[in-house]
């Protein structure tokens, strides 16, 4: 918008101001209509639905599928496409959401024409089609889909019992590193841009494992925090990983 | 008229109560004259009238719709979460080793009202995030966010961005498997950000792991932070909105050349 | 003037840079040229100048003195409580069964400078309570509270009580030995109040007895009610401050009818 | 102050207020000079004296003496003075500070002289006088007095070792309850209004003392809530009661 449009705007925006009615009692009157209705839908979501709690929180297991509220679930379903194509992971995480945030916030930076009739934007609409039509299916897709964080494996049968519990407890110290976004441990993770770990155990002694955990190459973030403070958990770690052959 | 009403309350410790006998009730004020005196009394030291005024009987333009209320009604829905939250602060106990989830227990099971206020302020987060996003689909549709209210549209944006933050942190507060899990994985994802992304994970869990104090980090968040930010960013949103006026529905045109419709708005 | 500056962000965007190749840094800006365009840019949108203006370069009358910097001192000591309060919310668990104390613990022991910012909270408090009565007694000497600003002491008070309350409530939440026995007698004595007593007490401790939700309760009171009530209290006492002025030392006089200071005051 | 007064005030102000600095930055220099001092002075205290913690809080003990913070002794002093004196015992606790609270609330409403310099004010200077005296000199009391809740007996040497387990844990309750505001027990407690109680034990066997708990004569609160809510609490109650023999 250059200034004669800005001008134009301002002062046929004032003659319609002046054309309307006072904000109270008639604008009042609707918005007090509409609250009325939001703390009833709200109060009757309650009353169908109420708040149940599921079962306690327990850390110990893996087997749980995090489901985030609804309104999330297109934010995780995005990050799981990304995560998919190993070119984008780097920067699949945060990067994508945080891109869409800063094309929103300089909407109208970006946007200056002073057109205001959605019919006459023909770019603006169907932006605005595709972007609900996205978020609709990302959303359905979303609520679909399971965990990108545990761990769907058993202990091998040959095991001894302090082997099968270091297992399980490495299993779930991988699920919550977030190691699948990179690799790929049977059926479970992404393929890539990590190697895949399915068979670690017989390529690679413990002590070499340790030591790639804490000195990786690259894209891959050191565990070294994890050894220092938690040496427990880094050792639960290394002995999945040496036990999987 | 400056007429400077007495001080409304000790009406007994007037030194000189004007003309006595003069007139039988004189001194009695009727209740709607006692009113009118106190709300001149408090005018004359605030001058809040010409403000109120202002907010009140100004203008908006004509042909506004329904599609208007859903930036009140998302204001509403944050009261409501404001109102049922501080309820369910008075039981809740942040604590991961026996507090957090029995003290939710305690509120569903044996506190008056307790399952209907909790259900209320869950499903009250659902209806302000979609009262929301239709505010922001009028807003885009009708080109409401070009000048002079691109400022409106960033708080607006910011406004989004924090309520989706009150959503992800009170989703562990009730800590059962459901919330735990979600909020792991969501730190997770965080934490593989760019730049600020590993920082804000480690201040989420207070510390390289969740632990015992990740309750508090999350509830202080959730109760602390982002509401004073919001009730800050809801001020200014509302005072560009009041100043800048509301944008009337862009279908609505003023016929510059036509005479009739000039002198009818000088009847109006 | 009425220039309308261009958005500062997305310079390259523009459709029509003006004069091209006309002047060689025509387009760019100076670090300060840039600055102030940008507060013009705000400027036109939330029109913050005029009230600005008016905060900053309204006049305080002749002979103030460093008695009436306890206000603003009062408000700073706040501000320092709630940067600290939300310093220790990020790590407090109010659970009497074993979590409150032992984060106290954890924030004195093992939290960087958490023992710092604890003890700061602490006897922040007292620093407050002091500077509110000393601001108080400022008040009351030099008769500032009589007409117009009896309403700006009546919100003073409350001011008072709501710190006491915030003393008195987190008084409680370190939850040792000394912190749990007053608040017992404290509460007791409460109850034996006239009219609401009973029911404040059974408010307060969330039943008939100290248990597992008292603590939560009187956090949320201490977190919570209170400092929202404050809040909104100060805003309301500046503005009030800002709208009366602030008043004159009760000796300085203006000398009515001596004709130099006339000539001098038209001078000035 | 009558309609003159307040006219002749508000145009001496204004020629006062336009004779001065503006605020900025004159008035803000000072602001921030104390503000800075605010500061340093809570830091410096932070360093001197710390936030040390007690031993952790023990609701099974009746031995520890309450100790608000130091701006409420002048409060505690108050109630302890009044509870002495069985007239005002009724109204003494929240009554006095809400008349007092009451009071400061309508100050401007009581003085309403257009006097403002405070030594022309004689009657507000005495009270202001008064009242700095009064505080400090409840203030400094109220920090050495005892408990007003504490029971300090020790059980009877006669008592089975379950007697003396009950007579503890009744103590904590008559503690905890504030019975000692109306009663005497022993060397605890207010003569008045209340009967003392040292020896009820010998004059009422435990059901009358458990009825009249229950159904109390008009100022008592009742103990009905207790009982129902946590019988052992009350039995307790009961059970040391009739101990005191």
């Amino acid at each position: 918008m250059n200034q004669a449009e800005k001008e134009t705007y301002l002062r046929e925006y004032s003659i319609l101001k002046n054309e309307g009615k006072p904000f109270f009692p008639y604008a009042v009157a609707k918005d007090s209509i509409m609250a009325a209705i939001v703390i009833f839908v709200i109060m009757f979501l309650s009353l169908m639905f109420g708040a149940e709690l599921g079962p306690k929180a327990d850390p110990t297991t893996t087997t749980y599928v995090p489901r985030p509220d609804w309104y999330f679930f297109f934010l995780f379903e995005v990050l799981r496409v990304m995560k998919n194509v190993p070119v984008f992971t780097p920067m699949a995480t945060i990067g994508v959401p945080t891109i869409c945030m800063i094309l929103l916030f300089l909407l109208p930076f970006y946007d200056r024409s002073p057109e205001r009739r959605i019919e006459r934007r023909p770019v603006a609409l169907s932006a605005a089609i595709f972007t609900i039509a996205a978020m609709a299916y990302l959303t359905y897709s979303g609520a679909n889909t399971g965990s990108p964080n545990s761990v769907d494996m058993k202990p091998p049968a040959n095991l001894t019992a302090a082997q099968k519990q270091t297992f399980t407890a490495g299993a779930l110290v991988v699920g919550q590193s977030g190691c699948l976004a990179c690799h790929v441990i049977g059926s479970n993770g992404n393929n890539g841009p990590g190697p895949p770990l399915t068979k670690i155990g017989s390529k690679l002694p413990p002590a070499a494992i340790a030591s790639t955990l804490v000195n990786p190459t690259a894209p891959m973030p050191s565990f070294k925090s994890l050894a220092q403070q938690t040496p427990q958990k880094f050792q639960n770690l290394v002995g999945f990983l040496s036990l999987l052959q | 008229m400056p007429r400077l009403p007495a001080p409304p309350l000790p009406k007994v410790l007037q030194p000189k109560p004007p003309r006595p006998g003069d007139e039988e009730n004189g001194n009695v004020l009727s209740p709607v004259e006692a009113g009118i005196t106190v709300v001149d009394w408090l005018d004359e030291r605030t001058s809040l009238s010409p403000g109120l005024r202002w907010l009140l009987w100004r203008k908006v333009p004509r042909g506004i719709n329904w599609a208007y209320t859903l930036g009140s009604a998302t204001l509403f829905a944050f009261l409501s979460q404001a109102v049922t939250g501080v309820f369910l602060a008075m039981y809740y106990r942040p604590d991961p080793a026996g507090g957090a989830y029995e003290s939710m227990r305690y509120i569903n099971d044996d506190v008056f009202l307790g399952k209907f206020v909790h259900g209320m302020h869950k499903w009250g987060a659902s209806v302000m995030v979609i009262l929301i996003f239709l505010h922001m689909g009028r807003v885009f549709l009708y080109g409401a966010y070009k000048y002079p209210r691109e400022l409106t549209w960033i708080i607006g944006v910011t406004l989004l961005i924090l309520t989706l933050m009150m959503g992800f942190t009170g989703y562990l507060l009730p800590f059962d498997q459901k919330a735990y899990w979600a909020s792991v994985v969501g730190v997770n994802i965080n934490s593989g950000g760019p730049f600020i992304g590993p920082f804000l994970s480690d201040f989420l869990r207070a510390g390289p792991e969740f632990g015992a104090t990740t309750l508090s980090r999350f509830y202080a968040i959730h109760m602390l932070l982002i509401p004073g930010a919001i009730i800050a960013l809801i001020g200014l949103h509302l005072y560009l909105v009041t100043k800048l006026g509301i944008t009337a529905p862009p279908w609505i045109k003023v016929d510059n050349g036509s005479e009739p419709d000039l002198v009818q708005r000088t009847e109006a």
